[in-house]
Formats: C-alpha cells, structure tokens, sequence
C-alpha cells in the first residue's frame, strides 16, 4: 500500500477515550471521598458516581503488562483507564461493585492498589542504567529497593500528610527530583576525562570550553591534538560539558553515586512551592540493593512520620524544628557540603540572630 | 552473543519484595533478543557499577528533528542487539487516558518492531516506547499515525504539553486542562516536531493550585487555575466534618497560610481578599468547601531542572487570565515569548535563564505586558535602577 | 612646652562619664517604665530608679548647643548626660523630681522630649550639601522637613510599633537606610559625564575600569587624552567611578533627586531583620522644603498607623496585607523600576500561585 | 567675600517649624567666617540643587591614615573660609556616655581651632567636627590627645567600634557592650589609624537582639548578645500585665516567630527550646520576662551597605558565644579573618562580599570554624556540589 505519509497529526483526542459516566459529568464533580485506600470515589453534580481504583506500576511495563491491564479493564471497567502523572495505573469503574474483586486480581498479579491521601505514591523516576549515557546510577533498581520498603506507607494512610519520593540519576534532574519532601539523585563526584584523541573529530572546542558554568575547561593541545583541559579545582561533575561532547567521559564505577535531598515541595497548599535541600552529600552505589540508601531515606521518612503534625509535609516540619534539629534527630551530619557556594549562595546565610539555642 | 538465557543474578534480586519489579516486567519480554541483551548489558552495569551506553546520536524519522532518541551500547560485541536501543516518544493523548483498545493498538505497533518495553509514562509526559532499532524508527513512526498517534518533542523543541486529570474527574479544575492541552499541543505541531528554540520549552497545566502535574518546577510554561471570588461554603457540610474530627482551627485555620479563615465552632469565616487560594482548606474538606465560580488561571513561566544556571522555579507572568478556548492570549503571549527567547536566547539557555539574564522588565515590555506587584516576592531592595529615558518610553507606546 | 607626641591612645574610658547611680547598679538593672513620652525610669535590682529624659537634637550641633546641654546637665544632673544611637540626647536624672523642670527648659530652648517607644525617633542621616561630595541631595534640610510634619509621632506615643525613618544623600548609604521601616535616599538618575582633560593627570583608567559593578567603563583615548568613555546604558548611577576618580562628574541638578524605600527593620523582634524595599523610585529636589519627599512619607506613614495591627512594624503590615495592597492603598504606582535586575533579582521573582486574586 | 550676614532666605525656610533646626545651629556660630561662608555656599547649594564640594582629597594627622576627610570647596574664590572645610572624627567614649567637663573640653578645642559645628554623632559613631583647615589638624589632634581623646577611623582600616547602652542602662544587656566596645578598640589601636585592609571593617556590639545599635546592617562585625537557657518569668508580674490591659494572645503568642509562647489566661508557658530569642515577649512585658541567665553573644560577619555588590546582612559565624573580658576568643577570630580577607580579599572588597565571593565553607576552613545549621537558613538546593579530596581534608586536620 502505498499512502501519503502522515504527519503532525498530533496525539489522538483525550474525549475517544473517557468513559461515558466522565464524559456526561465532565467538569461537574462536585466532591470525592476515600472509602478505603486505593479507592477514589468522585460524585459528580448529577449525583453519579466514578470510582478509580488506583495501583501501583514500575513504570518500565512490558507490552505483556500493558494487555493484561487492557485486559482488566475489560473486564471490570468497559475499557476505560488512565495513568498518573506518577505513573501509577487508575481504572475507571462506573460500578462500585466491582471495584474489590478488580482489585483482587490486580494484587494477585502483584499490583497492589494504593498512593492516595497522605501516602508515599509512586517514586518518580528515570532512565538510569537502562538506557541512559549520563547515569551515575541506576533509576529502577533504586527505586524498586525503596518501594520494597516503603510500600507499607503506600498501602496504608498512615503518614501526617503527602510524601512525594522523586529519582533522578544525574543532574539534569530529568525526575524532575528539585521539588520533591525527599530526592533520590545520582551524582558524579570527579571531574570526567577526556579522550583527546577523539575528541578533535566529534566536538567544538569552543562549544564546549562555553557548557563549563564554571569555567573549568579550557582549550590545550595535547599530544598534538586540539583538545581541552580540565581544572580539577574549579569542576563540580555538572555533566553539561559531557551532554554537549561525548569525548568527556564522567561515569565512574568508583565516584558515582547517590545523594539525598528533602523538604520541597510543589503544590500551593499551605506553604509555597520550594526545592529540596541536600540532606547527604553521598552514598555509595551499591547495587542490587542500594541498601545505605534505603536506610537513609526510611530513616527520614520514619522520623518525620513521628514527629510531624497532621498536613506537616517533610519541608514544613522542618520549618517548624528548624534545620540544627533535622540534623541532630536523623544523626547525618552537617558538613562544608551542606552550606551553598553557587550563584545565590549568599542568600542562603542566615542573616539574624534569631537561632534556637 | 546474544543470548536470551543468560544468568543475571544481580537483577534477580530486583525480582523480589512487594513492589512491582521492573525486572519481572524486562523478563516478561526477554525472548526477544534485543530484551535478552539489554538483560546482559543491564547485569554487567550492576556489577561494575558503571551504565554501557555511548553517547547518543542523532537519529530520527523523516522531516522530524524531535521525538527519537539515540542511544548505542558500548559493547555491541558482546550485547549486538541492543547495539542500537533508542527511544521513541509517543505524544499521549491528554490526561494520559485510554480506551483499552487504544493501548492494544500501540502494543501491538511495538510487539512487531521493538524490544516491548516501554515506560508509562516518561517524565514529560510521553509513552516510552525503549528500545528501537534505527531502520524499525520509520516503520513505527508510520504504523503509529496510521492508528492516530504521533511522536512527541525532543531537543531544543516545544516539549509535549501534558496536563493534570482536571474536569475529566477533578471536582476543583478551575479551567479544562485536558482541552487547553490538547489545543495547544494541535496547535504547535510543527513547534514540536521540528527544533529551533535555543533550547527545549515546556508547558504543564494544572487545573487548580495543587498542581498535580507539578507544572510550576517541571515547566517552561506552567499554568495554575485559580479563582477570583469567594471560596463556596456548604455550612452543613462544614459541621459535619468538625464532627466527625476535623480539629478546624488546628488542622485549618492555623494552616492557612494568610491566617484569613476563622472558626467560632459553628462557622466557617474566611476573608476571601486576603486568601491567596493555597487550596489547604479545600483539600481538607472536600465536601463542604469549593473554589470560586470565577474561575481563571495564573501564567507563570521559567520553570526548570539546574541546568545549568541552577533550578528555577516559574515565576509568575499573568496573575490572572480566563482560560477559554480558544486560548487566543495564551497563543499570543507564547509566540511573543517565543520571538523575543528565539531572537536573543543563548544556545541551551532556557526561557527562565533568559528573563533572570534580560530583567524581568525588559521582558514584559517586549512581551506587551505591563508589570504589576503580584510579580514580585517583594519590590527591589537594591539601589541600582536603570532609569529609561522618558522619551524612548514614550516611543514605545 | 615640648612634650612627647600622644598617638594611639584611644577613647577616654566610658567609665569617666557614667553617673554614680549607673555604677552602683551597672549590670544589674531590673525593669524599665515609660511614665510618659521622652521619659525612662530603669529600676535597679537594688531599687534604686534612674530617669532618662530623651530630646530631640539636629544632630548637626554647635558647640553653643552643646554647652547648654552641658549647663543644664550640670543644673539637673550632676553633669551627666549621653547621646542614643539615634542621635537623641539623653539626661540622666537619679532624682525624679527634676525630670519635669528640666524637660520645660529644654523644650523653651526647642529641644522637645521624645522618641520611646511606640514613635519615630530622630532621622539617621548623613552630610548631604553640608559636607560631602557625593550628595545626591541635601541631608539636614530634608531630615528638617520631614521632622516638622512627623513631630507629633515623636512627641506621642500613637503609632503601632517603632517606626525607623533613615536617610542617605547617596546610595554610599552612610544612613545605612537599607534596613529601615521608612529609607529616603538620594538618587542620582543619570550617567556621569567625564573630565577628560583632567582624567590623566588624577585617575588611573584599569581602577577606574575596574570599579565599575556593570562594566559601563571603558578605556579610551578622547581629544588626544587616556581617558574613558561610559556607556549610558549600562550605567545604574551608583557612584562608584565617581569615589575613586574625581574627574567623573556625577552630580546634576536635573536628574539628582530622592527615592523611598519602605519596609526594613533591624532588630530581631518578631521577624528577622529584612532590607526597605523601594517604594518611589524618584522624587524631584525642591529645596528647601522637598513638599513631594515630605507628602509622600507622611502619607505612608498615615496608612500604616490606620491600618496596622498593634506591634506590626511598617514591613510586617505590608508582609501581612501584600505588596499589592501597598501600593493600591497608598496609591503609588507599581512600575518597571520595582522590579529588581540586578544580581539576585531572580530570588525576587514570585514563584509560586499564591496570589490574593 | 567671607561673608557673615549675607542673606539667606531659602535657609532660613528652614528655621520655622517645630523641629530642633540645623540652620539655627549653624547660624549660632555665624560669626566664624567659616560658618558665615558655609552658610552662603550652603544657600547656593539650596537655590542651584547642587552640592559645591570638590572630591575629596587625602588630609591627615602625623602618623595616622585615617580620622580625618579631606574637604575643598569649588568655590573657593567665593568661599575661601570654606576652601578647606575638612572634618575630623573623634572617637566617642563607649555609649556615647559624657560628663558636661569632657563636653566643654571637646567644644573648648573646637571653639579654638575649628568651625565650632559638630555632629553628636557620626553614622559610624564618632564624634564629628565639621570643618577644619589643613593647618589646624595637627594642632587639633595634640589638643584631642592631651585631654585624652584620639581620633576615629575612616579609609580601609578598622572603623570606630560603636555599642549600644548596654549594662549601663538596660536590664537586657546580656554581655558587657560598653567594656567590649572599649576593650576591642583600645585592643586595635594601630588597625583603626592606619589603613591596611582591602576595605573598611567595623564592628558594632548591641547587648541582646534589639539590636539597638543596628549591627546587623551596619557593622562588618556584629556581636549581639543572646541566651542559652530560659526566659525568666515572674508569674505574678504576667498577670498584672494581662489585667492592665495586655492582650497576650494576641500581642504576644500570635506574635512570637515559632509559635513556642502559650498563655492559657493564668500562666505563661514557653517551649524554651523553640524559642528563638527573638525579644519580643519580652519587650511587651519588661516587668515580668527576662533573657535567661546563662548569657552570651551570636557572632555575625558581613554587614554592609550597597557599594558595590549589593548591601548584606551580617551572617551568623558563631552561633553562641561566652563573652567575657579579655575577648581572647573574639580577637583571634578577628584577627584570623584580618589575615585571611587581608590577603585574599580585593580592593574595596568587604569581608561580606568576600565570603560570598570565596564561599563560606572555605572561608570557615580558613578561619579554623567548624559548619554548622545554624550558619544558614537552609542547606544548599542546588547540585553543584565541590568535593574535595579527602586526602587534602585530612591533612588539614
Ligand atoms: C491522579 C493525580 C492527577 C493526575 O492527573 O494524574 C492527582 C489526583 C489528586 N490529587 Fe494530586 N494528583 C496527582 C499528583 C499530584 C502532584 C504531582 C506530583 O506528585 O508529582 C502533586 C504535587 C505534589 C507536591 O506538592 O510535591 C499533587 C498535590 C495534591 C495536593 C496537595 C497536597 C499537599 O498538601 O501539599 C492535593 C490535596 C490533598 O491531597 O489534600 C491533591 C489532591 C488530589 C485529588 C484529591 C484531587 C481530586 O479531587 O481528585 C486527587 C486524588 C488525590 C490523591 O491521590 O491523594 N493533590 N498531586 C496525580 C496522582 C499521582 C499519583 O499517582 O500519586
Ligand atoms: C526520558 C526522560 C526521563 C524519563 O525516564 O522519563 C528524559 C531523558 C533524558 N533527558 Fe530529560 N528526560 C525526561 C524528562 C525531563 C524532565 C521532566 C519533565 O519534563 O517534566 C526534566 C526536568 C524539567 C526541565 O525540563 O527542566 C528533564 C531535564 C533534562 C535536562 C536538564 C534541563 C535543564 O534545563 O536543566 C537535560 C539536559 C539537556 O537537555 O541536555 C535532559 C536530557 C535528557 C536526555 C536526553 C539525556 C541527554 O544527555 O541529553 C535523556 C535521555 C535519556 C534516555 O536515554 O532515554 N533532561 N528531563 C524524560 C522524557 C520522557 C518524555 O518525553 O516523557
Ligand atoms: C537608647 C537606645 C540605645 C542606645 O544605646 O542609644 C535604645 C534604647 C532602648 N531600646 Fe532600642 N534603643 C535605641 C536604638 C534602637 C535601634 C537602632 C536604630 O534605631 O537605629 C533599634 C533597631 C531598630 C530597627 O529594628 O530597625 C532598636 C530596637 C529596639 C526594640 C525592637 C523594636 C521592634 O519591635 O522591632 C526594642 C524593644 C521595644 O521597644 O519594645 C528596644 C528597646 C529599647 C529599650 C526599651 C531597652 C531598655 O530596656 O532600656 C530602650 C528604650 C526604648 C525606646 O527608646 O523606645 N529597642 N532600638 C537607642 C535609642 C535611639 C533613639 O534615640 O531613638
Ligand atoms: C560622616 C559619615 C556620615 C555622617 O554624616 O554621619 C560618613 C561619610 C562618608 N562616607 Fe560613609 N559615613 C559615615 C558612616 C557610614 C555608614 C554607617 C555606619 O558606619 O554605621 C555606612 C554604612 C555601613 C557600611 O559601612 O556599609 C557608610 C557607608 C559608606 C560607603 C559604602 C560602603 C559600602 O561598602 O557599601 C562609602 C563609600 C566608600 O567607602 O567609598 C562611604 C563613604 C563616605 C565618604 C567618605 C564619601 C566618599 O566618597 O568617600 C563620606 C564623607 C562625607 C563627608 O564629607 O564628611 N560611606 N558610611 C559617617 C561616618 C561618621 C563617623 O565616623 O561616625
Ligand atoms: S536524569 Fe540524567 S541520567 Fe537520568 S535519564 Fe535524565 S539525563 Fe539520563
Ligand atoms: S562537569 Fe560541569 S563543571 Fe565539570 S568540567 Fe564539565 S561542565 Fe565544567
Ligand atoms: S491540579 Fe487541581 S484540578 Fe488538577 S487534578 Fe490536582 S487537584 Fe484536581
Ligand atoms: S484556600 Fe488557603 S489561603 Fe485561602 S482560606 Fe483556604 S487555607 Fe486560607
Ligand atoms: S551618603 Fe553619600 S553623599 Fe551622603 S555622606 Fe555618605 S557618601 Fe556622602
Ligand atoms: S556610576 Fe556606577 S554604573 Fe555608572 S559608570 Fe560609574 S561605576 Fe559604572
Ligand atoms: S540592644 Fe538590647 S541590651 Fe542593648 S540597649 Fe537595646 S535592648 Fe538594651
Ligand atoms: S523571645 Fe521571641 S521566640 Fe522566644 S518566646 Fe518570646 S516571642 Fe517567642
């Protein structure tokens, strides 16, 4: 056959795939409970009711996994379901009734429904090992390592309020993890090297002496080549010298690893949107199971778990307490990696003498 | 080499505990060669602790310079079907719901020409489909706009707009997220498909200041629906929740954020001028409280990831504007922004850099709009003002 | 005679000039009153009571001045008086009765008593015409006339909480004004224009260079000379050339002017210390009476007195109602100027939906 | 041309109203040629909005590098009392305490040598006379030292120390302001008058976090006194406050920063450890509250005004402190950062902009502090992180 290729021809229209109950009560809903956890129930004006049971996913899902879903939905829900914007998986039910026993299966295919109210959802992540160059660790087996743990907060609603996990495996942040009550991310902690001898074919010198925000680069020829120098001094493993040169080399078995981050947040709810600050420099990457990672960041959640007020995400409990306590109740350190030396940093001095002491 | 039985003892371990395990999901695939491969390569990375990718390259489908992204193993060797392992972005449709036929249809698109693995969703937004060979890239791209899809952004592109779930179930959107996104992203098709910002721009829309989509750190364009008028009160309702334990001052009135709600144990009293629409007392009792019936959005813009200037949150550019379709000010504030940015941006300077690197007045009068307090955390507290000469104000207007 | 030449030998000791009643009770005060406006009465551990009677001074004093204070501190208080950070004058009584007779002559000779408490206090100023090159604008006569307007806040006790007027004649800040409830500020608005014949013979052009923060200098050889140009554009008017070479001419009737700025605070009551953020970019010189610098303080004052809460300082209100409000309330405009360009003028940005619609 | 009775109308404006006028001050010592000129030069000044001070030029006392700011009119030939009108900076006695003597001795010298204007005080604190001959200067200085006063600082050189009331007066001095500021001055005598510095570096001791001495903004380092232990209340006195009229609720508990102050309409209850000696309650009720017993200072490095990186807020350096006489401690510090800033900083760079400049943990290491939370409002958000080699680490320790 012999068509005219198609083109920009966008996605296909969200309205092809509402359920009926969605589209006759569109943009009139008029409340929604939590009968039990997994379970939203959203009445509409009309007084109908949608019912989305919400489960958990990898996120990396095989076409195998993806029918079976298609197939469940089928099923229970006349075809109709959505994901998350954590990549959690929701179907739409019209029929409360069938709720449970679609939830029956989905667990026993090891789905567990879950992630609403003042849970931990779904961990956003990346592509790490699986399929990106600038990883400095993996994203799945991290996340899947945590999740193992802390899955009880994502089945329960026992926690003071929303924890939003992110990952990411470099700094590009592609998880997006600035913003998040506790970051997961990778980093790269040497200064790359460069392969001089190929870089003189693949990259612009000056291109690339212009990615370092730093100013670490500089032109040099080595051994007969037009190449760059690296200022170990001046470098902080960025990485943009490497997404702009692929003769700079930054993965490194024995540097790379993971650091922590808490209290941002995103919504406008109570306090406004801010980023997560760094809680641990480095952790080494241990895999298959990243085990000082899960401990640090169960540790976190636990003592935050117990001491928060009720609607006191991460961030605002540290409010509360104040930094100097955060450090002492978790027992990390406060180190010179800690106080801020970027383009802002000196906003970060505290500039009174309002101290607990 | 390649090998679909290979011992992964590291990865096994994944298999365990409760969670879903993405090994589980690799495995369920693993008869293909390329998933056998990627099973090896993946087993090499945990135990040397390094990934085995090359540096990407570019690669793509005709007459598009965004949606694919290359990626080549480094030991094609020994892994050769993964040797070349790209990406496809498939743009989702809005609110990334599906027909169970829908989902049927792309699986069978990669069942035939990929490793059948994909990510749902990536973090843009997009489906994912991992792993692509370069010579299946065009016959993918063409199956799939033959079943209605198509490829969504990469490189220094508009990124794929995605949205927040909004009317489609929310009870607090203040405007249609899924329709503006939709729009927006029909509207833009060739912005999308076809790189030339200084770098990438992405949209985000949430219907209410919950931002589900987290639009105000992930986007270039975040848009926040909010209102102008009174917070709606059911009375009843309000009781009915402080008896079945909602501790109201504690849980709520001492929360907000303006300290404008009050509780006297029998009603609810908010000062709706000094609410700055955070939603908390909303959030908490659904049932009973609403947003405004005058209902708009905020535009704020600059959002991003660090780099490399460091991590932006977006800042806010129109307090308020009625989000209607068809959208015709937010198209015209974009291609304004898009004008001034493509003009003057650096290579790899996103918009949020941009304006922090122009001023923030120079912007809004290049991009027509007058600036207002709500901009501001606070006025300036330097000295340095440049002062305009009156006469090439003047001329401006 | 020839004696030896002193050098480095310091202040007299405090200690010389403290009244006995201070050293019998130094460290060991208990309490303070305010029985009326202008005086203290400190309360010793041991009982003993000492009275503080504040007036008002110019600051700018002649000696005839401070000789009659010296009489009348001699008459009513065994010579013992000081002067407040503020530039008050301050009489240390240790016997209450001879606060009111003193306070009558002081105040028949125009020294009212004033100042504690819930007031403005005397204006921190600087040199301005009097003395210094750099003026912008006068100092003793705009301080002059805004005090006569804002005395009643000086003599009562009427206002919501301290209120710290500063001034600056240039943006040296010699006020430091920056962190004041209310800043008047001379402001130069327009590039300095350059001496280029002088230029060689008194500036070095790299420092001249070099001392410019946006980089509007450069060197150049004008009509045969070393010397450079600025471009106009770049220039923000901070002066900075101008303190390190004299051939920059900076003043200008036309464009010289004043500029409020609101907001600030110091002490760490309540909220920490915060910087005065700009309210009017520019009002014009009108000596010698500054009717538009002298309406334009006033009426914010007014605003905040009728609207504050008890103990909210001028920052905190506008904290509390929103700069939006401010600016609506007291009517000044909101323009490009309040936005802020320069360093970390991105922290400045409102990144959040937080809005009061 | 001196002048003593030429006419000034746009001055004498200034002579009406209810305020203790500059103008009749100056017109007081009219008689002095000087004053009579500076009165003309002062009403030209007034009627062409210009100032008609030439820049200044270097001027001293033998010896010294500081004290003095060189002044010349440019007007000489119209003004020639004023030609050279210089002032001279006296360093004041700590709080700015006088006996009427050591005032008629000062205006004895001044009434002699000089213009007999002054300013009771200087910004930085000293005592300024306004207006002095080139010739006289040392003349001055001899008179200064033999009745015991010595001159300020001004240049790059360690300014004036300047202190609130302290001890002498106040119930909530928590260390001893008067016998520091004293101490630290006659300590640096050599740093004050002569000029070595990148830039000018001063210190400013307040007693508790009033601040009255604004420190925080105005002193390179600034000292404020502060407690470890609780608040003292007097139970009985709380209730005295609250039945004449003190709403503590609301002027108190709604007012404390972290919430930590709880009255129940009979007792005060303070979470001690929350608090974050702020003053507050204390300044609303000074009868029955009272900063804890176990006294100390906060240590801040950095205060400055806008010239020319932009104007800062003193940052903590030492959290808590004991401060008590001979100030080993304070001094070493001092002079650690003296040693450091001296050698590294720039031309006119303050110490503020100098640990921004070389980022704080350096400066810390440098300066043999320890980092801990207290130092920063919050850790760092952004990625850019500088490990340093733990080889290098170790030797320094
Ligand atoms: C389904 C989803 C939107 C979508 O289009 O997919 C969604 C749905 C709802 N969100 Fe959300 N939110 C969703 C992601 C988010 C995000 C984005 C993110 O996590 O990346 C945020 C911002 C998170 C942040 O601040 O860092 C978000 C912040 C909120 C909040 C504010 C919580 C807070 O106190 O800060 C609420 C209000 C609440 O829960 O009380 C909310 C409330 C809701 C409600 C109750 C709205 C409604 O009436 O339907 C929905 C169910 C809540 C729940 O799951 O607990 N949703 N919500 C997203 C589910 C993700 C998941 O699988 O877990
Ligand atoms: C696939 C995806 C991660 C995922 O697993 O989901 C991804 C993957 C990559 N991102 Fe990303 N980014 C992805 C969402 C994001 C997001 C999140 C978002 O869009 O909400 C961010 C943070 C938000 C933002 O845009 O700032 C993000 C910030 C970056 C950056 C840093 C941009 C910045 O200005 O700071 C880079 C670096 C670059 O552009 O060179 C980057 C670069 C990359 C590259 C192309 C690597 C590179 O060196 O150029 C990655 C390819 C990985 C691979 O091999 O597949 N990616 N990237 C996400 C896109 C899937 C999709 O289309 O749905
Ligand atoms: C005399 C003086 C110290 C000195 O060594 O000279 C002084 C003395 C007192 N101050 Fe002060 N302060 C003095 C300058 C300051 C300054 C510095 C300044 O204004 O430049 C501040 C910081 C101002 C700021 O934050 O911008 C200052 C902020 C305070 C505060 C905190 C006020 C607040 O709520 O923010 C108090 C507490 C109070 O008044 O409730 C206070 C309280 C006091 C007390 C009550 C302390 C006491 O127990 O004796 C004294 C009388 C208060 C009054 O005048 O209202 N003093 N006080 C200064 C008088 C200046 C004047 O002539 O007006
Ligand atoms: C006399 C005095 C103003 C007054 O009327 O009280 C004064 C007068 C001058 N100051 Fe100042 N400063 C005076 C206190 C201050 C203060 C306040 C303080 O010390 O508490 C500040 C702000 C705090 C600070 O240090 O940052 C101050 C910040 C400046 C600056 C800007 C410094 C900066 O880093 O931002 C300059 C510019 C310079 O150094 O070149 C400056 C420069 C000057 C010069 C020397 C002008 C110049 O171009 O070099 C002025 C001489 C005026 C004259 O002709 O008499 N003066 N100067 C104050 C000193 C009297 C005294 O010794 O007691
Ligand atoms: S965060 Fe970095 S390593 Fe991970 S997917 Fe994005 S670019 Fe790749
Ligand atoms: S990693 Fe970043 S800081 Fe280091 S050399 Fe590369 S671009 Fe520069
Ligand atoms: S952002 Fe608001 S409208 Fe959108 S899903 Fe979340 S709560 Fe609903
Ligand atoms: S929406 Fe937020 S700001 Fe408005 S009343 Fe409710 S809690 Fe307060
Ligand atoms: S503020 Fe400027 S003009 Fe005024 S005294 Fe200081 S340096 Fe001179
Ligand atoms: S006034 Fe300031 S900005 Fe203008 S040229 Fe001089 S140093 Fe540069
Ligand atoms: S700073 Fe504190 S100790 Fe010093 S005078 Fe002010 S209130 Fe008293
Ligand atoms: S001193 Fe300040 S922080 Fe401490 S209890 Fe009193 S009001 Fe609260």
């Amino acid at each position: 056959m012999n068509k005219q290729r198609k083109t920009d021809i966008g996605p296909p229209h969200y309205e092809k795939f509402l359920p009926p109950i969605i589209k006759k009560n569109y943009g009139k809903w008029a409340y929604h409970e939590v009968p039990e956890q997994g379970v939203l129930v959203h009445t509409a004006e009309s007084g109908d009711k949608l019912y989305s049971l919400r489960v958990a996913s990898s996120r990396l899902l095989s076409i195998a996994t993806i029918r079976l879903f298609a197939d469940l939905a089928d099923k229970y829900c006349d075809g109709y379901l959505r994901f998350t914007t954590r990549n959690n998986v929701e179907f739409l039910l019209s029929d409360g009734a069938k709720v449970a026993p679609l939830r029956a299966e989905l667990e026993a295919e090891g789905y567990p429904a879950g992630g609403i109210g003042n849970a931990i959802s779904n961990i956003v992540h990346t592509q790490g090992w699986v399929h990106c160059h600038s990883a400095a660790t993996d994203a799945s087996g991290v996340v899947k390592s945590l999740m193992d743990e802390l899955m009880p907060h994502f089945t329960n609603m026992d926690l003071p309020a929303k924890m939003r996990v992110a990952f990411a495996c470099c700094l590009n942040m592609c998880g997006a993890v600035h913003c998040s009550d506790i970051a997961v991310l990778g980093v790269h902690t040497r200064a790359p090297r460069i392969d001089h001898n190929e870089l003189p074919k693949v990259c612009e010198v000056p291109s690339l002496v212009a990615s370092c925000p730093t100013g670490a680069i500089r032109p040099a020829t080595v051994d007969g080549n037009q190449s760059v120098t690296i200022e170990e001094g001046q470098c902080m493993y960025c990485g943009n010298c490497y997404t702009v040169c692929p003769s700079v080399k930054i993965n490194n078995p024995e540097s790379d690893g993971i650091s922590i981050w808490v209290g941002g947040k995103v919504s406008n709810a109570r306090r406004e949107p801010t980023f997560s600050k760094l809680a641990i420099p480095f952790l080494p990457n241990n895999p298959p199971r990243w085990p000082e990672v899960v401990e640090a960041v169960t540790g976190i959640v636990n003592i935050w778990k117990d001491n928060a007020n009720k609607h006191e995400r991460l961030g605002e409990w540290i409010d509360r307490i104040g930094w100097s306590r955060f450090f002492e109740m978790t027992g990390i350190p406060f180190t010179r990696y800690h106080i801020d030396d970027f383009t802002h940093a000196g906003e970060t001095y505290k500039r009174s003498a309002q101290i607990r002491q | 080499m390649s090998d679909t039985t290979r011992e992964t003892p590291l990865l096994d371990e994944l298999e365990k505990g409760p969670w879903p395990s993405f090994i589980k999901e690799i495995k369920k695939e693993r008869e293909r060669p390329m998933v056998g491969d990627l099973l090896g390569l993946l087993e090499r990375s945990y135990g040397e602790r390094v990934g085995h990718w090359k540096h990407g390259g570019l690669v793509g489908v005709m007459g598009y310079g965004g949606g694919v992204i290359g990626r080549y193993s480094d030991l094609p060797e020994e892994f050769p079907s993964v040797a070349e392992f790209h990406t496809i972005r498939v743009n989702q449709p809005s609110g990334l719901f599906y027909s169970s036929d829908a989902l049927r249809t792309l699986c069978n698109i990669w069942d035939k020409h990929g490793s059948g693995l994909t990510n749902m969703h990536g973090s843009t937004g997009d489906i994912v489909f991992l792993g692509c060979r370069t010579e299946a890239l065009e016959e993918v791209f063409s199956e799939l706009t033959e079943a209605g899809f198509d490829l969504g952004g990469s490189g220094s592109d508009l990124r794929t707009p995605s949205c927040c779930v909004g009317p489609g179930r929310c009870e607090w959107a203040c405007y249609d997220t899924l329709d503006i996104c939709n729009d927006i992203t029909q509207s833009f098709q060739d912005e999308l498909h076809r790189p030339m910002f200084p770098y990438k721009y992405k949209f985000k829309f949430a219907g209410c200041p919950n931002d589900c989509v987290a639009s105000v750190a992930r986007s270039d364009c975040s848009i926040i629906g909010t209102w102008k008028d009174d917070i709606q009160i059911k009375a009843d309702e309000v009781l009915a929740y402080a008896n079945n334990g909602v501790d109201i001052e504690k849980e709520i009135c001492q929360l907000c954020p303006t300290g404008c709600i009050s509780w006297d144990g029998k009603a609810l009293d908010i000062d709706n001028g000094e609410c700055v629409k955070c939603m908390h007392c909303i959030n908490v009792m659904p049932k009973a409280l609403a947003p405004g019936k005058e209902r708009g959005a905020t535009i704020l813009i600059g959002g991003k990831a660090p780099i490399i200037g460091g991590a932006l949150l977006a800042a806010v550019m129109v307090p308020f504007i009625e989000m209607e379709a068809p959208y015709e000010d937010l198209k015209e504030l974009t291609e304004a922004i898009w004008d001034f940015w493509g003009e003057h941006g650096k290579n790899r300077e996103r918009v949020g850099e941009f304006i922090q690197r122009v001023g923030l007045s120079n912007f809004l009068d290049e991009i027509g709009l007058e600036p207002v307090p709500e901009m501001v955390v606070h006025p300036r507290t330097n000295p340095y003002i440049f002062f305009v000469d009156e006469d090439e104000e003047d001329d401006d207007e």
